[in-house]
This record gives structure tokens, C-alpha cells and sequence, in this order.
């Protein structure tokens, strides 16, 4: 296999009367500060003014969906995480609810808050990242550092709770991989206080400084629409006007008992992104507030031994009796485990890029016959060419920092 | 439009093209051939109020007994009503294609690459098809059921380069 | 006619060595060649709380024309082999190679079509750190295995 | 008495560039190979050539980039001494920077900082 060369855009021959600047061919390719990740895209410019923009991704092409066909559903958790490695929990927390949904089960009731507590702040974790790698992007490099050290804090947490920093592998079928630690609630306070400092300082930098504004006012809209024909999903689907959050239109794991609203903007530029997803920040932290407050006692995981393993005193003889052990050996042997009915189905829930859904088909048996996942990078990314099309180089830039693109989930 | 009376009309519509209409943990969806699936989602998105295109895929059914090998799912979403529905048109193994459904939807270019990149489905009428995620001289259609784990070889055929040599030793 | 070039004998070689390897090890300018999930860990190291510029290395390089060590943080899909060839190729000449990673070392979990099973098959690699994603520790402590390695580099080796 | 002062920061000027540059010229360790010079394009075979000709419109930016960064060296003798100057040195820098500053809004309204 010889090295697959791109074959150049075929430039046409202008006449030689023509005094003006052949177009020039650019590479903003796949190891490029600004991408953030293995994204190429060849750029036909005339002088700094963008022609035509073609994205190029794959490079990070993992084979997700084949190799999650070789495994058990329980152990697909740990291949969801790798996928969107901003907000981990997120992947996690869809998945489960996939499956769940799929086979008809209702998680325990703290079992559900603590997956709602979590999906929050990986949400603000997630952009709150994205906003400091935006203002980095056009120059503001201090807010990068601020973004991450509250990224830290919110790793503490995350490996205070699930034991690994990004890639957590928390939730599994039926409930979570253990129970939250006693100091968690105070530790997830303690964020908040300081999280909402960083927050209204970053906005306090941003939101009327004259660089930014100029560098992303009306720069890369979308009208709501063309951000539907797109299948734009998340804070760009907001900014461009359209209410639509599927926390809210399709409530899981108990959304609908929480009171947030869904921020939304109207011009669908790339200042109008950012403003979404700082608002969403607040909101979230709004949401974990509540979930705090009504987190209640009682088992994360669901009672059937079907799904979820029995404990540790149910396996042993002497209490257990013989079923304890025998349900741990069915959980785990060939052919066991967690098997829901045959049959598909398409479960989207609300990452922070926007709506992440499992269409999984079941045929029976204990691994997926097709793992399917609808990620909002790929779509979001889409639409990258029709955005930076027309502008100027500098604004594409500005355009794909905005669209928070992780290579990821894009190319699975 | 909510899914069910959404089944009920595409099967008095278009009665011939509606193979069966099925139901799975509360999600109607329908199986339908693939001569006029265009129209078909037209209708849907126009009338149907669905307007959005939340996902397409192939699936690959390699002997599951249903009406035909591969499958390209379109999963559609309305934005207004936040009802769901989903469509699989079955599309024969002796001659993989179906028509693109670019026209209608923005989104559907890059997906219908992806299912022509993994599964080998061509799409007629789509403005650029080519692999999306894989290298162009990529040989196989990695996610069809019969296409090896590890593949065929690609991923060990590069050159190899040494410290000591300082330069291509392959 | 490099530094390295000129035939090493006696001490006078040795300070010069020493003068040179010190220079080098304090002010390795790494090329992250980030891909996936190691690669925010390794911006993690590289913030303000795991500060790699302690060791010298923050100066984060993103073309290959002015880095000498390349950490490869993340997993190699077929497409971008190339490329990590392609940059590999275009460093110049004192270059070490940190694979990041288990997916970066030997696939990972990863064991499919897509994914190259371990870059050493094909680059010289001087460090592997284990893990998914390793923690920032872990890079830390690859940069000081990386320091030692450039330590003891003899100038016979070179040339 | 002046001048040595002068030659002789300049001397050192020279001396380091100049030694920066040879120094790493004559020691710097070179191994040509084909791979290695071609152009560095993020990772892949460059695109397109570069023997393009260029848009007129880099060149204004460049030379009113070049207008405005020589305003501001000369501000700098001048800001070195300005309490000596006292008020007269202050009125010539300012029509210095007026007519400059007419300069910069007339460039302005004719549009020459667009990129159009």
C-alpha cells in the first residue's frame, strides 16, 4: 500500500491577461496547533479570503463499532469512554441508559442522581475546557491555564468517585461500579464555590473584550434552519435559535424533576456558541445544586441478579447459599451475563457537544449485533466547510474551536 | 406527527414500499424497500413534520433471516414535537445501492460516505463518494460480518525506520 | 561536520560531551504528536498544576523543524502512520521518541483493523510509559528517563 | 567619547547574533536526507505550489505594518528623554503622531485595513 498522497485540487488555469493572484492551495492539516486533534482540512484561498474548504478526518479512526461487536455490554463501557475524552462520564451515562431503556430497567433512584450529578460536571468540565481552548485560540492563553486548573479539580473529584482521572469506566448495566465516597457532596460544594469564580472571571475576560468580539461576532453563523438540515446538535443548535435540548425533550434518568432552562441565542455565531455554553455552565451547576440537595439513600444498583452482580457476602455459601454463586458464575461465563431481548433500539441523550445516541441491535446474545453510535462531533464538523467558507483563514480558526471538535468521537 | 399514526399513513401512502411495521421498547419503526425511499422521506420530513436527520447507518443482517443482507437506517428526529421514528430500507448483497438522500437533508452526505466507507453501500446521486474514515486504498469494508477482526494486513505495511540506519530500512 | 563528527579521543571529547549532553537534557523541546486521550493528559502535565516546565520541556513545539523529542500521546490510527512518519523523518538529527500510552506501545485495547499495534514497530521509540492514559506523574517521570538517556549519549554513537 | 559607546554596544550586538548563528551552523550535527527537506505541511505531501503569485493585498498590509512599527522606534528616543525635552519636545511628537494618526484614519476610511 503505497502512501496514500491527496491528489491536488486541480487548479484552473487562469488566462494569462488575468493580473489577479492564482488561488493558493493551504493545508490545515492533521498535526496543526488549532485542530486540536487529527483533523485535516485543504483550504483553496484566494489571498486570506477562504473559496473552498474540504475537511478530511479519519485519522483517528479506531474501530469503535467492530470491536465493541466482540464484546459484552458490560465491557463496551470501557470502550465508550475513549470516545469523547473531554466529558468521559457523559459516554458512559448514554450507554447505560442505551442498554437500560433497551431492556426495560429502572435504575435505583440514587443510582440515577448520582449519574445525573456526574453527567453536570463532566459537562462543565467539558466546556469549560472548550472555552479555554477558544480563547487560546484567538490569543488569550492565560484562560487556558485557568480552564485547566478547574479541570483538575474536577479530576479530583472524578477519581475520588470512579478511581481514574479521564478514562472512568464508571457506570455499568443496571447501576455504578461502586458508591459515591462519603466526602463527595462537600467536595463537589467546594468546586462549585470556586468553579463559579473561574467561570464569571473567564466571562468577565472575554465578553466584552474587543479582540474576542471582533474575532467571533458574526463570524461563522448558521441560521436555525440550515443548523436542522445540518443535524447541528448541542450549544450549536441553541446558538442558532432552536430550543431543543434532549434533557428536556426526551427526559431520561429523571431530568424532568429538575428546574434548568435551556439557554438559547439567536444569531448562531460563534459568540453566540461561546455565550450558550457558558450560560449551559451555569445552568449545570444549578442542576448538580438540586441533585445534591435530594440525594437519597438506599442500593446504586438495581436488586436483579441478572444484571448486576450479587455482593460479595451473597456469593459466599455460607449466606449466599447456592444461587449467589451460581448467578456470579452465569454473570461472567460465555454466553451469560447481561442479555437483552433481540430487537433495536435508538437511545440519543444530551452530551456536551450535543445529542449523543446508542442505536444498538440486539440479537439475543451477550454482545451487541450493532453498536452504533450517532456522534454530535461528526455531524457538527460537517459543517465546518459551509461556515468557513467565504471568510477569512484566521476565521475558521476562530469557527473550528467553536464547534469543539473531538477526533474521537468523530471518527470512532 | 407522533411515530404510530406516522406508521399507519406511510403504510395506506405507500403501501407497496412498506415491507413490515415493527416495535421494539416503546419505539415504532418500519422496514421498507428501497426503490422510493427518497419520496418516502420527503414526505416524512415535509408532512411528517420530522426535520431532522439525527442519524443514518448501514447495518449488515449476514444470514438474520430478514428481507435482505444490508439495511441503511435513518433515524429522524422533529425538533417541534420531540418525537422520534426511525426507517430501515433493506437494500439486496448482489447489488448494493440505494439512492442518496443529500437532496433533502445536509447531514446525510458525510453518513452516507461512512456507510459506502465500512459497509461498501453506493449511494446514487451523492455530490462526492468516497472513504470517509478510511485511507482511499483501503481494500476492505471493514464492518460487514464476514471482514476479519484484525483485518487483512494494512496495518503493518508501512516502512520501517531505525535509529542506526538514520533512514528508510525497508 | 557536526560537533559529533570530529573523531572523540581522549578527555577533551568528554567535557565537551558532558558541556553538550547538559545543554541538551535541560532543554528538550518536545513535538506533541497528540492524538487522543493521552493527549490531554499530556496537556495536563503541561499545565499549570503538573508543570512540565520544571524539566525544561514546555516549550511545546509544533513543528517538527525546531522539536527534538517527539511524544506520540494516543493511538495510531492506519491514516495517520504517514504523517507520524512523514514528522519522524523531518526532525532534525538528535531525536528521542516517548511512546505515550498503552495504545501508543502496543495498540491497547485496540486490537483491530485500524489501529497500528505499537509504533516501535516502525519508529525507534526510547521510552514507553504504560497506562490509558497514563497519569501526568507517569510523563513526568518518561521526561527524566529521556533526561538520563541523553546523559549518557556518547558522541561514537552518532555518527 | 560618544561614539565608542555606541560601536562598542553595537560590537556586542553583532558579536552575539553573529556567534548564535556560526556557532550553531559549524556544530549543529547535519543529516541530509530526501524526506527530510521537503516543505513541512502538518504531516502530509505538500499541496499545491508556492510559486503562486500573491494577492496585492498582503503587500499593503505589510507596508502599513512596516509604516507603523518605524512610528513607534522613533517614539523611543524620544520617550527616553522626554522630561528633558520638556514641553516643545512634547509638541513635536505630537505633530509627529498627528500626521501619522491622519495617516492611520484616512487608511482607514478608504478601507485599505480591510481585507477586501
Amino acid at each position: 500500500m503505497e502512501r496514500p498522497t491527496r491528489t491536488p485540487l486541480e487548479v484552473e488555469e487562469e488566462s494569462e491577461g488575468d493580473l489577479g493572484a492564482r488561488r493558493m492551495i493551504v493545508n490545515f492539516g492533521p498535526q496543526h496547533p488549532a485542530t486540536h486533534g487529527t483533523l485535516r482540512n485543504i483550504i483553496e484561498m484566494d489571498g486570506e479570503r477562504i473559496l473552498r474548504l474540504e475537511a478530511e478526518i479519519g485519522f483517528l479512526h479506531s474501530g469503535f463499532e467492530k470491536i465493541s461487536e466482540y464484546r459484552s455490554y458490560n465491557q463496551t463501557v470501557t470502550v465508550s469512554d475513549r470516545m469523547n475524552y473531554m466529558s468521559p462520564l457523559c459516554n458512559n451515562i448514554a450507554l447505560a441508559v442505551a442498554v437500560e431503556e433497551m431492556m426495560g430497567i429502572q435504575v435505583t433512584p440514587r443510582c440515577a442522581t448520582i449519574r445525573i450529578i456526574l453527567a453536570e460536571l463532566s459537562r462543565i468540565a467539558d466546556h469549560i475546557l472548550c472555552v479555554g481552548l477558544q480563547a487560546m485560540d484567538l490569543g488569550a492563553f492565560s484562560l487556558m491555564l485557568w480552564a485547566f486548573t478547574e479541570r483538575e479539580k474536577l479530576y479530583d473529584i472524578f477519581e475520588n468517585v470512579t478511581g481514574a482521572r479521564l478514562t472512568t469506566s464508571y457506570t455499568r448495566i443496571g447501576g455504578l461500579f461502586r458508591d459515591v465516597p462519603h466526602d463527595f457532596d462537600e467536595q463537589v460544594r467546594r468546586f462549585m464555590e470556586s468553579g463559579k469564580k473561574t467561570i464569571s472571571e473567564m466571562e468577565g475576560m472575554l465578553d466584552e473584550n474587543p479582540i474576542f468580539v471582533n474575532r467571533t461576532k458574526g463570524v461563522g453563523a448558521v441560521s436555525g434552519e440550515e443548523s436542522i438540515s445540518f443535524g447541528l446538535t448541542g450549544p450549536l443548535l441553541r446558538a442558532a435559535g432552536v430550543q431543543y435540548d434532549v434533557r428536556r425533550a426526551r427526559p431520561y434518568l429523571g431530568y424532568d424533576q429538575y428546574e434548568f432552562e435551556i439557554p438559547t441565542e439567536k444569531e448562531g455565531d460563534v459568540y453566540a456558541r461561546y455565550r450558550v455554553r457558558v450560560r449551559e455552565m451555569y445552568e449545570s451547576m444549578k442542576i448538580v445544586d438540586q441533585a445534591l440537595k435530594k440525594l437519597p439513600k438506599g442500593p446504586i444498583n438495581v436488586s436483579d441478579p441478572r444484571i448486576v452482580l450479587p455482593t460479595k457476602d451473597e456469593r459466599n455459601l455460607p449466606e449466599g447459599g447456592m444461587e449467589g454463586l451460581i448467578y456470579h458464575f452465569k454473570n461472567y461465563m460465555h454466553g451469560h451475563g447481561v442479555r437483552p431481548p433481540k430487537g433495536e433500539v435508538y437511545v440519543p441523550t444530551e452530551a456536551p457537544n450535543g445529542e449523543l445516541g446508542y442505536y444498538l441491535i440486539s440479537d439475543g446474545t451477550e454482545r451487541p449485533y450493532r453498536w452504533r453510535v450517532r456522534p454530535p462531533s461528526f455531524y457538527n464538523y460537517q459543517a465546518f466547510a459551509r461556515m468557513s467558507e467565504g471568510g477569512l483563514l484566521s476565521d475558521s480558526v476562530a469557527v473550528l474551536s467553536s464547534l469543539n471538535i473531538i477526533a474521537g468521537e468523530l471518527d470512532r | 406527527m407522533d411515530p404510530t399514526t406516522a406508521v399507519e399513513t406511510l403504510q395506506q401512502k405507500f403501501p407497496e414500499q412498506v415491507i413490515s411495521a415493527h416495535e421494539h421498547a416503546g419505539q415504532p419503526f418500519v422496514h421498507v424497500k428501497r426503490d422510493r425511499i427518497v419520496d418516502l422521506l420527503k414526505w416524512l420530513r415535509n408532512d411528517g413534520g420530522f426535520d431532522m436527520l439525527a442519524d443514518l447507518c448501514g447495518v449488515d443482517y449476514l444470514n438474520q433471516g430478514m428481507p435482505e443482507r444490508f439495511c441503511v437506517v435513518y433515524n429522524l428526529t422533529s425538533t417541534a414535537s420531540n418525537a422520534r421514528f426511525r426507517v430501515k430500507a433493506f437494500v439486496p448483497e448482489a447489488d448494493p445501492v440505494i439512492d442518496s438522500v443529500s437532496k433533502l437533508w445536509k447531514s446525510a452526505p458525510w453518513a452516507e460516505r461512512e456507510a459506502f466507507d465500512m459497509f461498501g453501500l453506493q449511494f446514487r446521486g451523492h455530490p462526492d463518494l468516497k472513504r470517509i474514515l478510511l485511507p482511499e486504498s483501503y481494500g476492505g469494508r471493514p464492518l460487514r460480518k464476514d471482514y476479519p477482526l484484525i483485518g487483512e494486513g494494512e496495518r503493518q505495511n508501512f516502512p520501517r525506520y531505525t535509529k542506526e540506519a538514520h533512514g528508510k530500512a525497508h | 561536520m557536526g560537533v559529533e563528527s570530529r573523531p572523540p579521543e581522549g578527555t577533551l571529547t568528554t567535557r565537551v560531551e558532558g558541556l553538550v549532553n547538559w545543554a541538551r537534557k535541560n532543554s528538550l523541546w518536545p513535538m506533541p504528536f497528540g492524538t487522543a486521550c493521552c493527549a490531554i493528559e499530556l496537556m495536563a502535565t503541561l499545565a499549570s498544576r503538573f508543570d512540565l516546565s520544571r524539566f525544561g520541556a514546555e516549550v511545546i513545539r509544533f513543528s517538527p523543524r525546531q522539536s527534538d523529542l517527539m511524544i506520540v500521546s494516543g493511538r495510531i490510527a492506519l491514516k495517520m502512520m504517514p504523517v507520524l512518519l512523514k514528522i519522524w523523518e523531518q526532525m532534525p538529527e538528535p531525536k528521542w521518541c516517548i511512546s505515550m500510552g498503552a495504545c501508543a506501545s502496543c495498540g491497547g485495547i485496540f486490537d483491530n483493523y485500524a489501529m497500528i499495534q505499537g509504533i516501535d514497530r516502525f519508529i525507534p521509540v526510547d521510552v514507553y510509559i504504560p497506562g490509558c492514559p497514563p497519569r501526568p506523574e507517569s510523563v513526568i517521570d518518561a521526561i527524566m528517563k529521556i533526561q538520563q538517556i541523553v546523559e549518557r549519549e556518547k558522541f561514537a554513537s552518532k555518527n | 567619547m560618544e561614539w565608542t559607546v555606541v560601536a562598542l554596544y553595537a560590537g556586542i550586538a553583532v558579536a552575539i547574533a553573529g556567534g548564535m548563528l556560526s556557532l550553531s551552523h559549524i556544530l549543529g550535527p547535519r543529516k541530509r536526507r530526501p524526506e527530510k527537506d521537503q516543505t513541512y505541511e502538518c504531516g502530509v505531501d505538500p499541496v499545491g505550489t508556492t510559486k503562486e503569485r500573491f494577492s496585492v493585498h498582503f503587500y499593503l498590509v505589510a507596508i502599513l505594518f512596516i509604516l507603523f512599527d518605524i512610528e513607534t522606534v522613533f517614539l523611543i528616543p524620544w520617550a527616553v528623554l522626554y522630561k528633558k525635552l520638556g514641553v516643545p519636545g512634547l509638541m513635536e511628537v505630537g505633530v509627529f503622531l498627528a500626521v501619522l494618526g491622519f495617516g492611520l484614519v484616512s487608511g482607514g476610511k478608504r478601507k485599505g485595513l480591510e481585507w477586501e
